[in-house]
């Protein structure tokens, strides 16, 4: 490595250290995802097809489509600015993706354009991931056990439902957002967006298959806002 | 070499009959009330095709073994009773008798195919899709609820379409991913098919029968002995064919009920 | 030029049978290449009027195939529309079955020729000219009859019937082209003296058939069985 | 007798390279390029199944090299379900329409048939010439499907609609790869017609003087007879594949019904009818299994009597059961779809048709095996491979006993048990009639002879070894093993793993083995000891003249004919067993004994 590419790499950790550590009069948005009305029940999932898969399960997992916690609290929804911050080259770590007792690890899984996404499969069994891409290029490809990771990268911001064919209970999301600035609520509806520079934003949050919202929020100087998202769910 | 030749082909037609003979590979036993015609029709072909079979092969390297000898004299013979007696036993000794078996052979589809179910067959719709089977029991109000093929979601496991919010039959129907049916109870399948074609096979039962996208077949049949089969796909319907499977289980009546009541708590 | 051949032979005339001893003979009925045109009608290989009716059979089965798959899709579904054809349709038949008329004039004017009753060629020149023009015009008729229905919103995917009928127009139309470059190619041989009886004849007939066919897809589309 | 001095003038010879090896108008150039094609066509097909059976054997295993070939295919060389089920598409749609269909019909058909009758060529050189081409562009689009993004087509041969219909949404290799797959075929077809049209007229038209329709070689027969089918047949499945194509290309629903999900997603089509594209397909396919079979029938019968010494005890009997075989496989074809959905009485109906075919060919095989009986059997690699192919072809026939009947297809429909009946009956049976024509015809092809131990060896260890790889497939089937299952997970079909594994090991060796013939071909092309125009003292035209032949076959003459093809057994003047069909003298009495 020539003195320059030393250089170059120092310069390029310390520009990323400024844009991603806490510095000076940096703001953060905190708040919680809530719901109102009656989510859709979460039915069991069978897996009695795939054995290898079912014996992981003594109790039966059930869906994912709607994750809720005590106090009406919602995982699962990315919250991310939609606008207002600059678009950013997507960080050198990939993202993990994992099948595990036919289920998604995790089934909300965000991450930058461009950044490289690494998915495993962990069971005994050949998976199928299948992202139904419409603005990125679509692919469908199967993964027996044993085989090295999947490695992808999409170049436009998209939420993309992922599925397997061979295990069609398998449903998951690939959030893939424009820049870092993002959060998927944990179980407790929590979400954090750290290190946001002054600026006005807007914030979106999405929840599968297609509900989202929006608010306006200002930073300036280094505060912490909370912001809250109250999604309407339907039983049906 | 002709003697060689003569040897191996009679060595090979006697080997490649063993296993049948033996029974080394044999299909799952037979669980349903029509599956012993099929059965018979399956060993009395098996006695023709392979008397035919053994038959042909061992004349065939008898007459290379005798024939392919260098002989000075030139002279050749021919058949006794030449073209017409071989013409004449084609005709009457393979092609009749096998028309007959076929002629016989037809009851067994008839037993299939030409009986209405039984008024009181219990209906089951199973719908193939990439790649598994579900199926749904009508509940306790007897009616199977509308489909609407856009609502179908298998992320939340709306896997028929099905629009409990508006229409009442939907509500009480028992979607599975395994088919549990009671022993001696004559079964309506209703068959459905979401993607592209697809096959029900159960060897166990003597059934096999496609899916036709586009249009509902019906299938009726009766299980015999309890226990657990497998139901499988075998209509090439995409990349996971292979896995495309789900279980029959035939329970005694109690047991059923016991299942039953259990699929209902999981909808 | 053709049309300054001297008048036959007579020796010509009277050359033995083209089939002896109940079998077609094959390769001593062929002609040298280039040979004279009155020569060659005699000794023209049959094969190319056998040929034709292969291909006319071969056609046949092909549309026959198409039939069925019409039959079958409109029984499939109650999603068959009957769509009303587009008018210049029944012009353009006529076109198509006034071209059969006029490339049986050429070719019963070639054949006095060939035999010699007649030593003008120009004017069964002029019948495959008006024969080619007839041709052109019904596949332009086509053309426009799907302006015509792309004018009503009715495109090749909107409904079956719409489907089966840019399907069937449009493969009848290929056939008709090559037949177009069969007269051509006629009509070409003719002006150099190379044409053989047989070669006419199946492409005649060729024609003849592009106009039944077209006929029978017409019905088949029209009555809306 | 004097020959017939006719300036016969089909076209002049070639004066270039390009006129003389690549355009070629000589029907002996176009034969030898349908064969290297269908040989370059075989080698791929053949790789492609030792994939597969490796697969299938040891299905977690990892095949050296494999991720560099397709590395979404076989990511770390373990073989994706979707990847075996392309090269299962591809190895049979190669197999049978580039192998099975070029090799004995096209490649042989297009050499000697203008031979056998004479003549000097074809009536229509040119068609010929684009019959070759066209399917040479037809195996460049197919085998372009492994080039793009996806992959070839998995919807295998029969490319089952909707699943081949509807799009990329049904599965990798279901977009561009199927539309090239379909468009490959649609051309195909056309290579066919311009191929059946001339084959036809040729045995209508350009017979030699003399060369009555009864006095032709039984191979101009089955050509003619095959012709005839694949005239009817090939113009079925063009009308196909363009609709297919429009399904997919245009957004039509011919084959796409309404209220079909792919991926939680509704399919923009609507009414259209699944069973249209079977009964369309198999009305081509059932025909297409002969048109692979009958010219095999046709070379095995006539390396036979060349062999046997004898004539036939009935060449009539052998050419109306080819007859009958081509009729009767147009009214059969349902018995592919006795289970599909179609309405079980007709199920019935094309089940008495199906086992009626069992009497012309028990007949056939009769015939063959009775014309043996006293014969003066000569054993040369030729015809090892012609009794090779009687033994597979009754092995292959009689499985049909089980298939034809509905109630039985119930439990054999979709297994192996199909796969062994077809593999031998149309796969081995015919590729033992393409061994045995080439064994036969080599010398008069390329003048030289070929070698008889290295072909002996070949013919021993295919014939034990394709035994080894399809008979157990019909124990697969009678244990219900489904067919194309990228792999066995289900609980009744793993104990059969074994057995597949041996079925890929004597695949492997089999396949091994036909590197032999194949240096076989190149090392007897070039040091092969010269061959004489009459090496097995047969009696039909192409063996007088010299081998190879000259541009023009009979060097500007036509041969007259003065008898049928098969004056074997019978004494002469000169001492010899056997007249020529151009030679003039009269038996003098049959050599037959008591």
């Amino acid at each position: 490595m020539t003195l320059k590419h030393v250089f170059l790499a120092a310069l390029a950790t310390l520009a990323a250290v400024t844009l991603t550590a806490a510095g000076p009069g940096s703001g953060t948005i905190t708040g919680k995802i809530t719901y109102d009305g009656t989510p859709a029940k979460q039915k069991p999932i069978d897996m009695s097809k795939e054995p290898s898969c079912a014996s992981q399960h003594p109790t039966p997992i059930t869906t994912e489509t709607v994750v809720t916690g005590p106090g009406n609290t919602l995982e699962n929804v990315v919250v991310y600015i939609s606008a207002g911050a600059p678009d950013e080259a997507a960080p050198s770590a990939p993202v993990n993706f994992d099948q595990k007792g036919c289920q998604y690890v995790p089934h909300m899984l965000a991450f930058q354009t461009n950044q490289e996404l690494k998915i495993s499969n962990d069971d005994q069994t050949s998976h199928n991931i299948h992202p139904l891409a419409k603005i990125n290029q679509e692919w469908n490809k199967s993964q027996p056990p044993g085989t090295p990771p999947i490695i992808a990268k999409y170049d436009k911001a998209e939420m993309i439902h992922v599925k397997c064919n061979i295990h069609p209970w398998m449903s998951g999301t690939f959030a893939v957002l424009k820049n870092s600035h993002y959060s998927v609520s944990d179980k407790d509806g929590n979400f954090k967006l750290p290190n946001l520079p002054p600026g006005k934003y807007t914030i979106t949050a999405w929840h599968e298959p297609d509900q989202e919202m929006t608010q306006d929020v200002e930073i300036s100087g280094s505060e912490t806002k909370t912001v809250s998202f109250v999604f309407k769910l339907k039983p049906y | 070499m002709g003697k060689l030749l003569a040897v191996t082909i009679i060595i090979i037609a006697i080997a490649s009959a063993v296993p049948f003979v033996m029974h080394t590979w044999e299909p799952p036993a037979d669980v349903s009330t029509h599956g012993g015609l099929i059965d018979e029709q399956m060993a009395d072909t098996m006695i023709e095709a392979g008397v035919s079979f053994l038959a042909a092969q061992i004349l065939l390297g008898l007459f290379i073994w005798q024939f392919s000898k260098p002989r000075t004299d030139s002279k050749v013979k021919t058949f006794p009773g030449g073209a017409k007696g071989l013409v004449i036993a084609a005709i009457v000794l393979v092609g009749v008798e096998v028309l007959a078996l076929g002629a016989f052979g037809s009851k067994a589809w008839a037993a299939v195919y030409f009986t209405p179910p039984a008024a009181d067959a219990m209906p089951v719709q199973v719908q193939a899709g990439q790649f598994a089977f579900y199926f749904r029991y009508p509940g306790p109000d007897g009616k199977f609820g509308p489909l609407h093929p856009e609502m179908i979601n298998e992320g939340n496991q709306n896997l028929f379409g099905l629009d409990p919010e508006h229409d009442v039959e939907s509500r009480d129907d028992v979607v599975t991913a395994e088919m549990a049916i009671p022993v001696n109870k004559e079964v309506h399948l209703l068959m459905h098919a979401k993607d592209v074609s697809h096959s029900f096979y159960v060897p166990a039962l003597r059934i096999h029968q496609d899916f036709v996208p586009g249009l509902d077949l019906s299938l009726h049949f009766t299980a015999t002995k309890v226990g657990t089969y497998e139901i499988v796909c075998s209509q090439l319907c995409g990349l996971g064919h292979y896995n495309m499977r789900a279980y029959l289980k035939v329970l005694s009546q109690q047991d059923f009920d016991e299942w039953m009541k259990k699929e209902q708590a999981a909808q | 030029m053709a049309t300054t051949l001297p008048p036959p032979k007579p020796e010509l005339l009277s050359l033995p049978e083209r089939r002896q001893n109940g079998h077609s003979g094959g390769g001593q009925n062929l002609v040298p290449a280039g040979g004279d045109l009155r020569v060659t009608q005699h000794y023209s290989p049959p094969a190319s009027s056998s040929a034709i009716w292969v291909a006319i059979a071969a056609i046949c089965m092909s549309f026959a195939a198409f039939t069925s798959a019409l039959i079958v899709r409109q029984g499939s579904s109650n999603d068959w529309r009957h769509i009303t054809l587009p008018s210049v349709l029944f012009l353009s038949t006529l076109l198509l079955l006034a071209s059969s008329v006029t490339l049986e004039v050429a070719r019963r004017r070639v054949a006095a020729y060939m035999g010699g009753a007649t030593a003008d060629i120009a004017p069964s020149r002029l019948w495959m000219y008006l024969t080619l023009g007839l041709g052109l015009l019904f596949v332009a008729g086509q053309y426009a009859a799907w302006l015509q229905l792309r004018s009503q919103g009715l495109y090749l995917a909107t409904n079956p019937n719409s489907s089966f009928f840019y399907v069937f127009t449009a493969i009848h139309a290929v056939h008709v082209l090559g037949g177009l470059a069969g007269l051509l190619r006629v009509i070409r041989k003719l002006g150099n003296a190379s044409l053989r009886r047989s070669t006419l004849d199946a492409t005649a007939y060729y024609w003849h058939f592009m106009g039944v066919l077209w006929v029978y897809l017409f019905l088949l589309l029209w009555l809306k069985i | 007798m004097h020959e017939t001095a006719a300036p016969a003038v089909v076209h002049g010879p070639p004066t270039t390279f390009l006129s003389k090896h690549v355009f070629s108008l000589d029907h002996k150039v176009i034969g030898l390029q349908y064969y290297t094609l269908a040989l370059v066509a075989v080698v791929t097909g053949m790789v492609l199944s030792w994939l597969m059976r490796i697969h299938l054997g040891w299905s977690s295993a990892a095949i050296p090299g494999l991720q560099v070939l397709s590395p979404n295919g076989a990511p770390g060389g373990v073989m994706t379900p979707e990847y075996y089920l392309q090269l299962m598409t591809m190895h049979a749609t190669i197999m049978v329409f580039f192998v099975l269909t070029t090799a004995p019909f096209a490649a042989f058909g297009n050499y000697f048939l203008p031979i056998q009758v004479g003549a000097e060529d074809m009536p229509f050189p040119h068609f010929n010439m684009m019959s070759f081409w066209t399917t040479f562009t037809a195996f460049l689009i197919l085998v372009a499907a492994f080039f793009v993004p996806d992959g070839p087509p998995l919807s295998g041969w029969t490319a089952y609609a909707p699943l081949s219909a509807i799009g990329k949404n049904a599965g990798p290799g279901e977009g561009t790869g199927q539309v090239l797959w379909a468009a490959a075929l649609g051309v195909f077809c056309i290579g066919q017609l311009l191929g059946s049209l001339n084959f036809i007229s040729t045995v209508l038209d350009m017979r030699t003087k003399g060369m009555t329709l009864a006095r032709l070689p039984v191979t101009c027969w089955a050509w003619f007879i095959t012709s005839c089918m694949g005239l009817t047949a090939f113009a079925v499945l063009m009308p196909a594949t363009i609709l297919l194509i429009l399904d997919h290309v245009a957004g039509t629903s011919f084959f796409i019904a309404s209220g079909l999900v792919l991926n939680d997603q509704l399919v923009p089509h609507s009414g259209g009818s699944t069973l249209l594209w079977q009964h369309l397909f198999w009305f081509f396919g059932h025909p297409e299994v002969y048109i692979a079979i009958v010219p095999g029938m046709g070379i095995v019968t006539h390396v036979l009597v060349t062999n046997m010494r004898r004539p036939m005890l009935s060449m009539k009997a052998i050419l109306y059961s080819m007859w009958a075989l081509a009729f009767l496989s147009y009214m059969v074809y349902g018995h592919h779809m006795f289970v599909s959905g179609m309405n079980p009485f007709s199920s019935l109906v094309f089940s008495f048709p199906t086992l009626m075919i069992t009497i012309p060919s028990t007949v056939v095989v009769l015939i063959w095996i009775g014309s043996l009986y006293g014969s003066k059997l000569r054993i040369n690699t030729a015809s090892l491979f012609a009794l090779g192919f009687i033994s597979m072809f009754v092995s292959g026939g009689v499985s049909g006993f089980f298939l034809a009947q509905p109630s039985i297809d119930i439990m054999l429909h979709a297994t192996y048990f199909v796969v062994g009946h077809f593999h031998m009956v149309m796969g081995v049976a015919a590729m033992f009639g393409i061994f045995s024509g080439t064994y036969f015809w080599f010398p008069k092809m390329t003048g030289h002879m070929m070698n008889e131990t290295i072909g002996k060896i070949h013919f021993w260890l295919t014939f034990v070894g394709t035994y080894c790889i399809f008979m157990p497939f019909h124990y697969l089937g009678w244990a219900g093993n489904v067919r194309r299952y990228a792999a066995f997970t289900d609980d009744f079909l793993k104990p059969l793993i074994p057995v597949h594994q041996f079925i890929t090991v004597a695949a492997i060796f089999t396949g091994a083995v036909q590197l032999l013939f194949i240096y076989n071909l190149i090392y007897s092309r070039f040091r092969g000891p010269a061959a004489p125009a009459n090496p097995w003292e047969g009696t039909s035209l192409e063996w007088a003249m010299p081998s190879p032949p000259p541009w023009n076959n009979f060097g500007g003459h036509d041969p007259i004919v003065y008898h049928d093809a098969d004056q074997y057994g019978v004494k002469t003047a000169s001492g010899a067993d056997y007249i020529m069909q151009n030679s003039p003298e009269q038996a003098l009495g049959t050599a037959e004994g008591d």
